[in-house]
Formats: C-alpha cells, structure tokens, sequence
C-alpha cells in the first residue's frame, strides 16, 4: 500500500512525536497539510516549507505515491 | 566531464589545520591568481539572560547535498572559476570555533570575491541546515538567521 | 587606543601555517561571527614566449607603511571590523606561492566581506610595491596591475 | 646646504644610474622634473609619479628644502 515518509527538522522535529513517521498516501500537498494540522495542531502556528523528494514546493503539488515529505523549518545554517 | 554532489559535512569544527591544508593543496594549481575565502565562527551571543556556548547544527543531509551541488553548477556557470570547496559542520561546534568554511580560487580576484560572496549568501539561504544554540545555563535556542 | 602604523611586510612567501594560525588566534574573540580571507598567489602567466617562475617584489616601505596605516584607519572607521590583518611579500615568491594576505573579522559577514574587498581594492592601488616577473628563459618583465 | 634625497622604485630604478642619491635644492616639483629629464633624459618616456617626504602629489608642489623625493612607476603589489 501507498504511504508517505514524514521527516521533520529543527524545531519542528521538537514538536511532534517522532522525526520521521510513515503517514497515508494523499492526493496532493494541501490535503496532506491539513491531515497534518489536524494529527498534530501544534504545527498550526508553526513557520515551515514543505519538500517533496527533496525538492522544496512553492504551491500545491500533485503527489503520486511513496513521496518522502520533509517539513523545513526556516534554515539557519553557517 | 560530469561533476557529482560532493560531501559538504564535517563532523564537529573546522580546524584551521584544515583550512591550511586546502590552501596548501592549491600551490600546485599556478594558474590560479587570487582565493577567496569565507569563515563563519560561533558567536558567543547573549540569549535570554545566558550566553551561548557552542551551536549543534542538524541538516537535512540529502537534500543538503543535492541542493549544494544545484548552487555549486550555478556558480561554475556564472564565474570563471579554477577550484570551489564548500565545507559545513554538523553536530557541536563551540563558540570562537568555525562551522562554514567556502573557498574560490580563480585567476583574477574579482570572479574569485564575487563568486564567494554569493555563495556563502545561497548556502545560508537555501540550504536546509539548522542551528540549535546550547546556552550556558543549559538552555537552549534555535538560531534564526538574519 | 590611538593605532600605530605597524609591519605589513613578509620576507618570501607567505604560509599557510602562517594563514592557519591567524586564523586559530581569533578563536579567542568569541564577538566574531564571520571572516572574509583574501590570498593573492602567483600565476605561471606566459610571457614574451617564456613562463614566469617568480614574482620579486619591492616596496618604497616607509611609504608603503603610512599608505596601509591610512587605509586601515579609513576601513576601521568605514566598516564595524573587529580586527584586520594585511601581510604582504617583498623579495621573490615563486609561482603557486601566496604574496598577499588580507584578513577581515567581524559580528556579521556583509562587514567582513565588503571591507576585505576595499581592503584588496585599494592595496592593489595604493601601496608603492612593485612586482617584477621572473621568467623560466632567465628574461625579467615589470609586472603591470590590470 | 639644502639638497634633496632622490629614491627610484621599480622599473624607473634600473634606468638611472643609482636608486638613491642627492639632487640640488629646487623651488618645486616642476622645476625639479625639468632638471630631471635634463640630467636623465631616459626619463622622458616614462610613467612615474612623485612624492614629497612620503606623500603622492597631484600638482605642481613648492620644496622648503632637504626633501625626500621618490619616483614611483605604476604600483604592481599584490
């Protein structure tokens, strides 16, 4: 069965269970947004991008199946 | 010839035997004129009435990589360059220690200082790498970039 | 703390145990956050059908000194620098050798960066040091800054 | 007696016969580049600057005397 991987980092990864989790395939990136908001409401209020296969996404994207989602935090790197 | 993504980790500090190392490497190149080089060094800035004693960076490494290797082809592109390195820690690094070490060497200055000043610019932007500062009354941050 | 005009010059070329240990003794001053390194080496240039092997530099250094003096001050007032380092060579330094050296640190790396560029910048213009090429065929030339 | 020090750099220091030497008194930098190029017409064909005790000049320059001259080619540091 389809499934998506779930990385979280930073601060984000404080905020939830588990840093990486299998979640159920969805149909594109808003509807897994707001399963996400609605598994874990602390991320309501939370500043992230999305990354899907390690691309970062500007705008609603069509998933597949087996994507790995990374949700990113603002980077503070250097 | 196909250049590949590289490592950019390190685990822990960059040593300045390091950073000589990678100077030193460069003499046999002599048609290189100029390097320029960046370092980033851990600041001991006061936090929430503490003062912070080292940052522990975490990064997304594959997307790191690949993301390095994006900004890395856009550079080669844009500047006429001899040699780039790129190098980030992960894990501890202590204050006055150095986590970012970007070096460009090119035959004339200006494509050499030009093309590392925008890089360090994308590799604070773009890749996704994360700062925790550890404050010495043990508590803890997370680095915002400005 | 009134500055002094102090040495810039290096007999020869300039190490990188010397760049390595420059580097190491800012990690004392835990206020920096970034620093931006210029290092000038010299190229196997062809010239009048033979290659330069070394480059022999002289200064008028009395002058050469007040000159950097001047420009150190100029860039310590334009710029929030914590420190700022300039070594350069006189005599010969061989192609693949390092013969300039500028260092700039500071809080934040726009600082650092844009005065190590100035800094370059107006070395390059304004400090009577002169180069001569010394080719692999025993011929001389004046080396001409572009 | 008044008498300038004359220092030579670079290239303009292999077309004199000596780097360093003294020169009579002259009333200014004009009237001391004219006995110049009379005393070493090599000179004529050659870009240099001056400076007075150390100091790059733009312009004609009044000498009080006993002043350190130099003749500076091109600078080619770096």
């Amino acid at each position: 069965m389809e499934k998506l991987t779930v990385k979280a980092f930073g601060i984000i990864a404080e905020k939830l269970p588990e840093q990486e989790f299998y979640f159920p395939q969805q149909q594109d990136t808003e509807e897994l947004l707001n399963s996400l908001y609605d598994e874990y409401p602390d991320l309501r209020n939370m500043d992230f991008s999305l990354a899907v296969n390690q691309q970062l996404i500007q705008q609603n994207t069509r998933l597949r199946g087996n994507e790995e989602i990374a949700l990113l935090p603002p980077f503070s790197g250097g | 010839m196909t250049r590949k993504p590289k490592n950019i980790f390190v685990e822990g500090p960059i040593s300045s035997e390091k950073i000589a190392q990678s100077i030193q490497n460069h003499s046999a190149k002599t048609n290189i004129g100029a390097h320029s080089i960046f370092l980033g060094q851990v600041r001991a800035d006061e936090k929430e009435g503490s003062v912070v004693s080292a940052i522990e960076y975490t990064a997304y490494e594959e997307m790191a990589l690949l993301k390095a290797f994006e900004i890395r082809e856009a550079i080669f592109e844009k500047y006429e360059l001899t040699c780039m390195h790129i190098y980030h820690s992960l894990g501890e690094v202590k204050t006055g220690e150095i986590c970012l070490f970007v070096f460009t060497s090119s035959k004339h200055r200006e494509m050499a200082i030009d093309a590392c000043e925008e890089l360090v610019e994308r590799i604070k932007n773009e890749l996704p790498v994360w700062g925790k500062e550890l404050l010495e009354n043990q508590g803890e941050k997370w680095k915002v970039n400005t």
